[in-house]
């Protein structure tokens, strides 16, 4: 099978003129102070701002803010040898992504997710017992043995999040395989489970084969299922995460958009990543990397056509429900913080 | 080795470049995991020659049957004491003597009594404490130094003037035994009843009963000094022999044989640490059984009903440790009206107030006492009194009690109070 | 210090690891690549299609410009915003790909990547029906049709597969320090979910004597170096260090790393794992600032390190300007040429300052 | 009236001399060179530290001194067949021999610690088995009893002993208890105590399992001699750049994880069925269990029987023995064994 053209980026057949647009925007971050706050991504929004995005946001309709969306992500200049989309860069992790994802991925979830199976699972293990999410969770299932746990100490001797917090996998296993609801209702609200790595270093030494980590990825499912990961400072940053891995996901089908890694949050790469930062673009593509470019290699923009496939796959995945799930646990606390989720957002991605 | 820098002279440092976020720099977690090397090795050794009871620690199999009987686990101190955990760090040369480990046993005595393999743990923990004061190796809590140094030159915890120490019997003029008489019996009041203005009125009330009872008894007021349990037991030895010196000197000066002590702290340090090697010519016990004598053998006249619902703690040292635990029971049975209601874990199995094993001397914070789960399961019986028979125990129970709403309408009373309402 | 080759039998090693083979074809690769590479160090990928180009493999990324490979979610998944059944859906989608360009052997460069992907083939055998229920929902969804893969590989798997031809048709340098002759010490840091999650099945050499890494080193001329955290983790941790407040855990598992082969006196370190890579190079300028302790030990990819041996432009092609620890020093020691004035060009060359 | 015993181990030459003093013939068929099989090694054995060499050179003098007991050494068993009631059995070097019953006592063979790799046995030449340890202790052995490590001979002071090496793993199909090992590790820790006052020994167990007469007494003076034992199964033994050995494990007992830095580490290997077991299962037609030890037809009645007539099973085939029970399975196997030969004789 033939690949397309891979030095020269653009694809086959692609004959849409570009609009020329000014380059500006290719090393642009430094003038994001002169957006409105709502394309704006730098922390501590004061409470004014967080009310002035809400009133702007609140007040647009799905139709205006996902045309305004896809209106300047389409937006395509001509630039060495192939297409490159500038606004992508100006729009992701703002809040005006983040509310554009939370409508679109409401309307998906109406129009799509009509008696989605693995919806409904989900559905059902939010109403049934944490024991039960135990004894019939894939992962959950494979990752305790029938013979269960002798608590010989295995796992946590090379876990290096024992090594530096108050965290223990062999009693979280031990923990599980008590099968006590409260007590694990209880492990589910700490910050505990929430300390692991996933790094699998567990896995291989059990002398029973059991799965610790997997074990623990089981359970944080179940906390945010059942919503109780809010109770904890490190549980909460799942709203976090679920906007900047989730809102890669939704709009680049990548987990991390390689202008994510802001200077100021990320001072420990040290001095040539701050040099690097302002001109991305231009030191990637001169490596052979199609950054928010037509095209097959690293960090390129991906074809609205792949995007739409693998979103009905998360859909049908279950991704959309565990994602509103956290979306509204989060408005919840916020509303009680009395907060705007904006601001809900930055502080959990900056508290802990 | 990594070449540590003078950052002034790296050009990039000029820069800072440091991991700050939101404005604080970011510290490196450390490694919290407990390094087995020489130094833990060495520490065991030491421990071993150094402290006399250490080898029966090895005997210990981990089963954890003492942590289940120690009192302090009741309490929510998110597991900082375990008997269990405790020597399994002293094994290993891991305990940690700066922190406070060592000083929450009160010496209660529960976990001896359930060790499958009779480890003395007490006598461990006084040894280990014996080494924190001798030694000045490790944390020892300030109240608890003053407390020892006003027993070292005051002969009280309280600096209180030695030569005050019989005037609680001044006021209610009580003839005493004649200085030359040696028939009778001689109280022994110890430190709070006679300085404390609320244990005065126990060791009044134990003077009057013996009085009504006719029973003919003498003090030794100025002569007497602490007992020393609760410096023998914070592992002061030198303080320790310096009393018990003073003491048996008095005792043997005043001739009297038969000795009754107000607490049983007293009683128990004297029948084990004064007289252990030697001739019998002093006998002592608690004055809950004289007390038991002249009431069941009906010396008193009991006539006014108390018509009270009351519950008793035992204090340790006389249930755990000399096993005095009918004897109460019996006197109040002898009371009129009195209904007794046991606690939940009464007798043997008796908590701990948190006065035992000098832990009097510290001071503990709001819902770290022992004394409020005591007085928990009190409330739970319904009963208007409490009643104990050890001076330590009722304030213990009553500092915990005190301005605490919950704890109002129960009242705490010493036993011989509880008696002399009777009579 | 005693003589190292009385602390470490190699021989006794070669025995262990050879335990653990796989079997890796020589092509028909189908191509994926990672999130974490593609957004730091964007060269080592862009050297891959290049590296097969050499040997004119058959291999291929987008069957058609507008279905292409996506992440594999792996990295959701771990950071507990994907369901398992949301990544047993994308790494389907990616396996019917592979078979849409008629390979058989899907390839990856991140190790995350790999490890879900293992774990998925592992989940259909495991689970009885779970195969059938995916295939209804991938055709529900996108009217695909899925088998699963003979041969799951890490891009490393394919560079160790061609190792040797590569030194001995291609290399320019070889990892000998020019001055003395003396081999580098080479570190290696295999990725957890690489050798942890599947030893037996999927990893090359196991879990406790990996052999990818350390088999390329020493066939490019480099000295192996165990040492005790070795096979520890690098501290990524996926929502440790992405949500920046917990990332003081990432850093101190660097250092840990770094004080323990310390002593070794590594000359570079190799990873096949974009987080690892990542990490275990620019956290030592935050250990630096923290502690002053200044490792600086050069962090190359496999794919890096293969580009700068096989002379290939260290700016225009390696990138080794996007490394927070310099690599020059270690170009200096093999005696590489390179002209640092050009690490901030842009497109073409052009003067951006 | 002849009987074959597979194995001339002590368990196979303590059979042969209980038959022998019954009168019955015996022939002890051995695969090495020597007979003693693996306690001739042993220089101390527990729990009375007596000599295990000198009891098994008694063993062989007795042995010898029998004018009815016939050993054959190199040589192994490589078929069977019955010919009413007489079994007809072929050794390797060419030989038939014909016996009214055979015991099969051949044994054990010790776990191969490099099917563990985590603690780095044959990489690290500072990481060694117990076996290897045994020989280290061994007054007369290469070292003279000191434990001199191989990497820069100098004498190890801190020692870490780590158990269940190969025993109690489901995933290398060990799933079992090898029953020996925490007596024989905790024997040794007593020994290095006791040859050398500044030693230090650290023992990592995942249960004590000190079953047998005189066995916990041991465990207990190996603590009252200031042993340290800490309870959690060590995950990795790494080395340090001066040779020292670093081991990583969780103190179970206090939640929080370990490590230890030591001079030398010894691996306390499990042990397995032998390694000719299967073949012998297939040659005379018996049922081994899923761990690869023999099955008697009652466990409980008649432990030494098996399915077949006239072929019996005695010592650590049937499964893991200290000394002491292999002994005395082999003189009660001898009981049996005679009991079912001289009714043979008497019926036809």
């Amino acid at each position: 099978m033939k690949n397309f053209d891979l030095k020269n980026q653009a694809f086959p057949g692609q004959n849409e003129t570009a609009v020329n647009y000014s380059s500006k925007f290719r090393n642009n971050n430094k003038d994001t102070k002169n957006r409105p706050p709502w394309f704006q991504r730098d922390f501590n929004l004061s409470k004014r701002d967080g009310e002035k995005i809400r009133e702007h946001l609140d007040n647009l309709t799905n139709d205006e803010i996902m045309g305004l969306y896809y209106e300047m992500r389409e937006v395509k200049e001509k630039w060495d040898k192939g297409y490159y989309y500038p606004n992508i860069q100006i729009l992701f992790g703002t809040p005006f992504e983040r509310e554009k994802d939370r409508r679109e991925q409401q309307i998906w979830s109406e129009k799509y997710g009509q008696e989605n199976e693995i919806v409904e699972w989900y559905k059902e293990a939010k109403e049934r017992s944490c024991v039960w999410w135990l004894e019939n969770h894939i992962i959950a299932r494979h990752a305790l043995s029938a013979s269960g746990c002798m608590s010989c100490g295995a796992c946590t001797a090379l876990c290096p999040a024992a090594e530096f917090f108050d965290y223990n996998p062999r009693i979280i296993m031990e923990t599980v395989q008590e099968k006590n609801e409260d007590e694990i209702i209880q492990l589910l609200k700490l910050d505990t489970i929430w300390y692991c790595f996933q790094c699998g270093s567990c896995k291989p030494k059990c002398p029973r084969g059991n799965n610790p980590f997997g074990m623990i990825s089981s359970l944080r499912q179940l906390s945010q299922i059942k919503g109780y990961h809010v109770y904890s400072v490190r549980g909460r940053q799942q709203y976090a995460a679920r906007h900047l891995w989730g809102g890669n996901l939704w709009n680049r089908a990548f987990t991390l958009y390689f202008r994510d890694i802001a200077v100021e949050t990320h001072r420990d790469f040290g001095p040539r990543h701050e040099i690097s930062f302002n001109h991305k673009e231009e030191y990637f593509r001169r490596v052979g990397a199609s950054p928010d470019m037509d095209g097959s290699l690293s960090s390129r923009k991906v074809h609205p056509k792949t995007l739409y496939e693998v979103r009905r796959l998360w859909e049908a995945g279950g991704a959309l429900y565990l994602w509103k799930l956290i979306e509204d646990a989060a408005k919840k606390q916020a509303d009680e913080l009395d907060i705007t989720i904006d601001e809900y957002h930055d502080k959990v991605k900056t508290e802990g | 080795m990594a070449n540590k820098e003078n950052k002034k002279g790296d050009t990039t440092a000029d820069l800072d470049y440091g991991w700050r976020f939101q404005g604080r720099p970011v510290l490196l977690h450390d490694d919290s995991s407990t390094i087995v090397d020489e130094s833990s090795h060495l520490m065991q050794t030491a421990l071993t020659q150094m402290s006399k009871e250490y080898f029966y620690v090895e005997r210990c199999i981990q089963c954890g049957m003492c942590t289940e009987t120690c009192p302090n686990t009741m309490l929510n101190m998110n597991g900082r004491f375990s008997p269990r955990e405790f020597i399994q760090k002293l094994r290993l040369g891991l305990l940690d003597f700066s922190g406070e480990d060592l000083w929450f046993c009160t010496n209660c005595g529960g976990c001896t009594t359930v060790c499958p393999y009779e480890i003395p743990f007490i006598d461990v923990m006084i040894d280990l404490r014996n080494l924190v004061i001798e030694q000045g190796a490790g944390y020892l809590p300030p109240s608890m130094k003053s407390a020892l140094a006003s027993v070292a030159n005051y002969q009280n915890p309280w600096m209180e003037d030695p030569d005050k120490r019989g005037d609680w019997i001044k006021k209610l003029n009580i003839p005493l035994l004649a200085k030359n008489n040696t028939n009778g019996v001689l109280l022994f009041a110890g430190c709070f009843p006679s300085y404390d203005e609320r244990g005065k009125k126990i060791a009044q009330a134990a003077a009057q009963l013996l009085n009504k009872a006719g029973v003919e008894f003498d003090i030794l007021a100025e002569n007497e000094a602490c007992c020393g349990d609760a410096v023998l037991r914070a592992g002061d030895y030198n303080t320790f022999e310096q009393v018990k010196k003073f003491n048996i000197e008095s005792f043997k000066e005043r001739e009297i044989k038969k000795i009754y002590t107000l607490s049983p702290h007293c009683f128990d340090v004297m029948k084990k640490h004064y007289f252990e090697n030697n001739d019998d010519t002093f006998s002592v016990a608690s004055f809950i059984l004289l007390l038991h004598e002249i009431v069941t053998k009906h010396r008193l006249k009991i006539n006014k009903t108390i018509n009270k619902i009351v519950t008793f703690h035992d204090p340790c040292f006389l249930s755990k440790h000399n096993n005095i635990i009918e004897e109460p029971r019996e006197i109040l049975k002898c009371l009129p009206g009195i209904e007794l209601r046991e606690m939940e874990h009464s007798g043997a199995k008796s908590i701990c107030c948190g006065g035992g094993g000098s832990g009097i001397w510290l001071d503990r914070k709001k819902g770290e006492r022992l004394a409020e789960v005591r007085l928990e399961e009190a409330l739970q019986t319904k009963a208007d009194v409490l009643v104990t028979a050890c001076p330590l125990c009722l304030s213990m129970l009553e500092d915990s009690a005190r301005g605490d709403s919950r704890f109002e309408r129960i009242e705490i009373m010493d036993i011989c109070e509880l008696v002399l309402k009777g009579v | 210090m005693t003589e190292y080759n009385k602390l470490f039998s190699n021989s006794a090693r070669e025995s262990l690891w050879k335990r653990y083979i796989k079997d890796i074809p020589d092509d028909g690769y189908f191509l994926t690549l990672s999130c974490i590479l593609g957004a730091l160090y964007p060269g080592s990928e862009c050297m891959v299609p290049k590296v097969y180009e050499l040997f004119g493999l058959n291999w291929g990324t987008n069957p058609k410009p507008e279905s292409g490979w996506t992440c594999c979610s792996g990295i959701a998944y771990h950071g507990d915003i994907m369901p398992i059944e949301g990544t047993l859906l994308t790494v389907a989608r990616l396996w019917s790909l592979t078979q849409e360009m008629g390979f058989d052997a899907i390839t990856m460069s991140c190790v995350t990547s790999f490890g879900i992907h293992c774990e998925c083939k592992d989940l259909y055998e495991q689970e009885p029906g779970l195969k059938e229920k995916i295939d209804r929902l991938l055709k529900q969804s996108c009217g695909r049709e899925f088998e699963i893969p003979k041969h799951i590989l890490h891009i490393s798997d394919v560079y160790y597969r061609y190792r040797n031809q590569l030194r001995d048709n291609f290399m320019k340098y070889q990892l000998i320090e020019k001055k003395t002759g003396r081999p580098l010490n080479v570190v290696d840091h295999v990725g957890c979910h690489y050798s942890k999650l599947f030893p037996e099945e999927h990893s090359l050499g196991g879990s406790e004597y990996c052999e990818v890494l350390s088999g390329m080193g020493a066939a490019w001329g480099g000295k192996e170096i165990d040492y005790p955290e070795r096979r520890h983790c690098c501290g990524m941790g996926f929502r440790q260090c992405m949500i920046s407040p917990n990332r003081g855990a990432t850093m101190a598992s660097v250092h840990k790393k770094m004080k323990s082969m310390d002593s070794f006196q590594p000359d570079l370190i190799i990873t096949n794992c974009p987080g690892c890579q990542v990490f275990l190079d620019k956290e030592q300028w935050a250990i630096y600032e923290i502690t002053g302790e200044k490792y600086f030990i050069p962090v190359v990819t496999y794919q890096e390190l293969a580009g700068l041996l096989l002379g290939w432009d260290p700016y225009r092609t390696v990138g080794i300007q996007f490394h927070a620890v310099p690599v020059e020093p270690l170009l200096d020691k093999i005696g590489i040429p390179y002209d640092d004035s050009e690490s901030w060009l842009g497109v073409a060359d052009r003067q951006i300052y | 009236m002849r009987v074959l015993i597979v194995g001339g181990g002590i368990t196979g030459l303590r059979a042969a001399l209980a038959l022998s003093e019954l009168d019955i013939e015996t022939i002890i068929v051995e695969k090495s060179s020597e007979i003693g099989g693996k306690v001739i090694e042993y220089d101390k054995i527990f729990p009375d530290f007596r000599s295990g060499k000198k009891l098994v050179a008694n063993l062989i003098e007795s042995v010898g001194s029998m004018s009815n007991i016939t050993v054959i050494k190199n040589s192994t068993v490589t078929d069977a067949r019955k010919n009413n009631k007489i079994h007809i059995v072929s050794l390797s070097n060419n030989r038939v021999i014909e016996v009214d019953a055979i015991i099969l006592a051949c044994g054990f063979d010790v776990f191969d610690a490099t099917r563990q790799p985590e603690y780095g046995y044959s990489v690290y030449p500072n990481v060694i088995t117990s076996v290897e340890l045994e020989r280290f202790l061994d007054k007369e052995g290469p070292t003279k009893g000191n434990l001199i490590r191989s990497s820069d001979s100098k004498v190890a002071k801190r020692i870490a002993i780590i158990f269940c090496v190969g025993s109690r793993n489901a995933k290398l199909g060990n799933p079992y208890c090898s029953r020996i090992c925490c007596s024989y590790s905790t024997k040794q820790a007593i020994e290095i105590r006791e040859n050398d006052e500044e030693a230090s020994v650290t023992c990592f167990y995942m249960d004590i399992r000190t079953y047998g007469r005189g066995f916990e007494e041991m465990y207990q003076y190996a603590q009252e001699i200031g042993v340290k034992y800490i309870r959690g199964r060590v995950s990795e033994c790494s080395v340090l750049s001066n040779g020292d050995i670093q081991v990583r494990a969780e103190n179970t007992l206090l939640g929080k994880p370990v490590q230890g830095i030591f001079d030398l580490v010894s691996l306390s290997v499990g042990m397995m069925p032998c390694a000719d077991a299967g073949e012998l299962a297939e040659i005379f037609g018996i049922e081994r269990d899923n761990n690869g030890f023999f099955v008697s037809k009652d466990e409980d009645l008649f432990p030494h029987d098996t399915s077949k007539e006239g072929i019996f099973l005695a010592g650590s085939i049937t499964g893991l023995k200290p000394i002491r029970d292999c002994l005395l399975d082999a003189a009660s196997v001898g009981g049996r064994v005679a009991f079912y030969v001289k009714n043979l004789h008497k019926s036809g």
